[in-house]
C-alpha cells in the first residue's frame, strides 16, 4: 500500500470537496465532530487511490495533518492540542461550511438557461488601414515573446510522494517490529518517544492499520484506558470490519 | 446597401441622453466603461448612469436588452432568444463550465473582488487553471489589488451577467442572502482569530 | 443541497417577431437579406415585412434605427448621432495599440490563420475586443476556417507586412523559432483537452 496521501483528481477537487462529499453521504451536518467521523473513510479513500499532480500536494498534506489531529483529540484524550492546532481545526470547518455554501450556489448559477448575446457592433463601416504608432518589427517581435514568457506551459503530471511528518509505512514497520519483539504493549509505551503530537497520531493510525490487516490485536477495556496492542501472529488476510 | 451612417449635420441635442447611449453600445458591440460612455457624450458619470436606468426600462420587453454591471454596460440580445441566436451563431462552441469553473465563479461573483489564495482557501485546490479558463472566457478580469501593490484580485465582467442570461448582478440568485451567509461564516473566523 | 433557484422555462414563442428581428439583426451587426431572416425565424418574408415596418416604428426617435432596403434591412444609429458616432470611431483608429492589440497581432502574424480560441489560449484572457479593433484598423481580417465551417480564422492583412517592410511573414525576426514556440503552446492545449 501506499503511505502517502493521494487522491484521484478526477472523482474529487481536491481535499475539502472530498471532504464535503462523504460528511453528505452520511447525511451529517458540517461540524467538528462530523469531520472527525468521516476521517478514517477520508483516510482510506486517499490511500486506496492514486497520485495526484504536484499543485494539489500542498492543499492536501494540509488538511490530511488537520484530520489527523481531529481524530487524535476525540480518539486519544491524553492528547493536548496547542491552540494553533485548535485553530486550525476550527479553521478546516469553517472553510468547508464556506464551500458547501459555494457548492449549492453554483448548482443553482448552472440551473440558469439562456444568456445575452453582445452584439458584433456596426460591421458595415469598412475598415480603414491605419498604422498604429506603435507597431514595428521591433515591439511586434517583443509582444510576442512577451505572449509565448506568459503562456501555460505544458502541464506535468508527475506524481509525487509527500511526506508529513512521518509516513504510515515507517510507522507500521516501526510498530511491527516492536509488537513482535514485545508481544504485548501499551500505546502510551509505544508513543512515548514521540515529540509532536502529530506523530502520536500517525503512531494511532498505524496501529488502527495494523489491526486491519490482521497482524495485531488492540484491545482497550475502558473509555480514556490504557490501549494495549498484541501480536496477532503472521500476517494474515485482512479483516475488515 | 448604402452607408449605415448617414452623414447629415445636425444638432444631437435633440436627442436624449438614453438615445445617445444607445447608438453608441450599439455601435461599439461589446461592454464599455460607464466611465468612457460619460467621456464620449461629454456627460457625468451620474448622468449616464441615470440614464442607463431609463435605458434598462425602455427595454424591458424587446429583443435587445441593457446589460449592467457596476462599471461597465452592454447591450445584448434577449435571453429569451438564446436559441435562436445560437443557431445563428457562427463562433466556436464553448461548452458549460465544469463544477471548478462553476464554483470558482461563485466565489468571485459572491465574495469578490477576491485574491487567487482566498479562492484556494475556499476551494482547498489550485486555482490557476479555473481562472484561466474564465479569463479566457472573458468571465473574469485581474485587476490590482488596492491594498497590496504585488497582488491581483479577480472580479466577474459584463460578461457573467449576458453569460447566466441576467440583465444585471443583482439578479443573482438569493444574492443578497448568500452573500450575507458567506459574510457571516468569514467574519466568525476573523473574531476567532483576534481571541485567539 | 436545494435549488436556490427553479430555472426560467425559455419559451421564445412568446416574443414578438419585432424583438426576434431586433434581436438577430442587432446580433449579426451588419444589413441582412430579408429572404435571410424570414429563413432565421421559420416565418413568411411577407411577415418579416410587416414586423419590419413595425420595428420602424418602434425605433422611430430611438438611438438605433431601422434601416430597410427592398431586400435587405439593418439596425444603424441614428443620423442625428452622425458626429457622436464618428468622433468615437476617429478615436478607435488613432492611438496606440496598446500591449493587449500588440500581443494578439503579433500571434497573429506569426502563427497565423489561427483561430480565436487559440490566441485566448496563449494570451490567456478573452479576444474579443482586441481582435475587433484590430479588423477596424484594418490590421487582422476574418476568414472562414476551412476544418470547421462553423468557426473562423485571423490573419494579418496585406498592408501589415508591407507597412512593416517585409515581403514575407517569415521575415518578421526570429520568425522559425517564435512561430515553433507558438505552436508548441498551442498544441499543448489540444493534449490537455483531451486529458481533461
Amino acid at each position: 500500500m501506499s503511505a502517502t496521501f493521494s487522491v484521484k483528481v478526477s472523482d474529487y477537487e481536491g481535499p475539502l470537496d472530498l471532504i464535503l462529499a462523504l460528511i453528505e453521504e452520511r447525511k451529517l451536518l458540517i461540524s467538528d465532530v462530523s469531520i472527525s467521523a468521516i476521517a478514517d473513510a477520508f483516510l482510506a479513500y486517499v490511500s486506496e487511490h492514486g497520485g495526484f499532480p504536484v499543485s494539489e500536494a500542498a492543499h492536501f498534506v494540509a488538511v490530511a495533518a488537520t484530520l489527523l489531529l481531529l481524530k487524535s483529540r476525540s480518539l486519544l484524550p491524553v492528547l493536548m492540542l496547542t491552540s494553533e492546532e485548535e485553530g486550525d481545526i476550527k479553521d478546516l470547518e469553517q472553510r468547508l461550511k464556506l464551500l458547501s455554501i459555494i457548492k449549492t450556489v453554483a448548482q443553482s448559477l448552472s440551473a440558469l438557461k439562456g444568456r445575452l448575446y453582445f452584439g458584433s457592433g456596426v460591421r458595415s463601416v469598412e475598415p480603414i488601414f491605419v498604422p498604429p504608432p506603435d507597431m514595428t518589427l521591433q515591439s511586434l517581435a517583443a509582444a510576442a515573446n512577451s505572449a509565448i514568457v506568459s503562456a501555460p506551459r505544458p502541464q506535468i503530471r508527475d506524481e509525487v510522494e509527500v511526506r508529513k511528518v512521518l509516513s504510515l509505512d515507517e510507522m507500521i514497520e516501526r510498530l511491527t517490529a516492536r509488537i513482535q519483539s514485545a508481544l504485548t504493549m501499551s500505546f502510551r509505551d509505544f508513543s512515548q518517544g514521540a515529540s509532536d503530537p502529530r506523530e502520536i497520531v500517525v503512531g494511532f493510525l498505524a496501529m488502527l492499520e495494523l489491526v486491519k490487516r490482521g497482524f495485531a490485536e488492540v484491545r482497550q477495556q475502558q473509555h480514556f484506558d490504557e490501549i494495549t496492542i498484541e501480536y496477532a501472529g503472521a500476517a494474515g488476510t485482512p479483516r475488515y470490519e | 446597401m448604402q452607408e449605415l451612417l448617414v452623414p447629415r449635420v445636425m444638432n444631437d441635442m435633440s436627442m436624449p441622453l438614453e438615445a445617445k447611449l444607445e447608438a453608441l453600445l450599439f455601435f461599439i458591440g461589446g461592454p464599455v466603461r460607464i466611465a468612457g460612455l460619460a467621456q464620449m457624450t461629454g456627460t457625468e458619470v451620474s448622468a449616464v448612469t441615470e440614464a442607463l436606468q431609463a435605458l434598462t426600462n425602455i427595454l424591458a420587453d424587446r429583443g435587445i436588452r441593457l446589460i449592467l454591471t457596476e462599471d461597465e454596460a452592454a447591450l445584448g440580445t434577449a435571453p429569451e432568444l438564446y436559441e435562436l441566436i445560437e443557431s445563428v451563431r457562427r463562433e466556436e462552441l464553448e461548452g458549460p463550465l465544469g463544477k471548478a469553473g462553476l464554483e470558482t465563479l461563485a466565489i468571485i461573483l459572491y465574495r469578490g473582488p477576491i485574491s487567487r489564495s482566498d479562492i484556494e482557501y475556499i476551494r482547498g485546490v489550485n486555482a490557476t487553471s479555473s481562472l484561466r479558463t474564465l479569463q479566457v472566457r472573458g468571465l473574469v478580469e485581474r485587476i490590482d489589488n488596492p491594498s497590496d501593490k504585488r497582488s491581483f484580485l479577480y472580479r466577474a465582467t459584463s460578461e457573467v451577467p449576458a453569460y447566466l442570461g441576467l440583465s444585471s448582478l443583482s439578479e443573482l440568485p438569493d444574492f443578497e442572502k448568500v452573500a450575507g451567509e458567506l459574510r457571516a461564516v468569514a467574519e466568525s473566523k476573523s473574531v476567532e482569530a483576534t481571541v485567539t
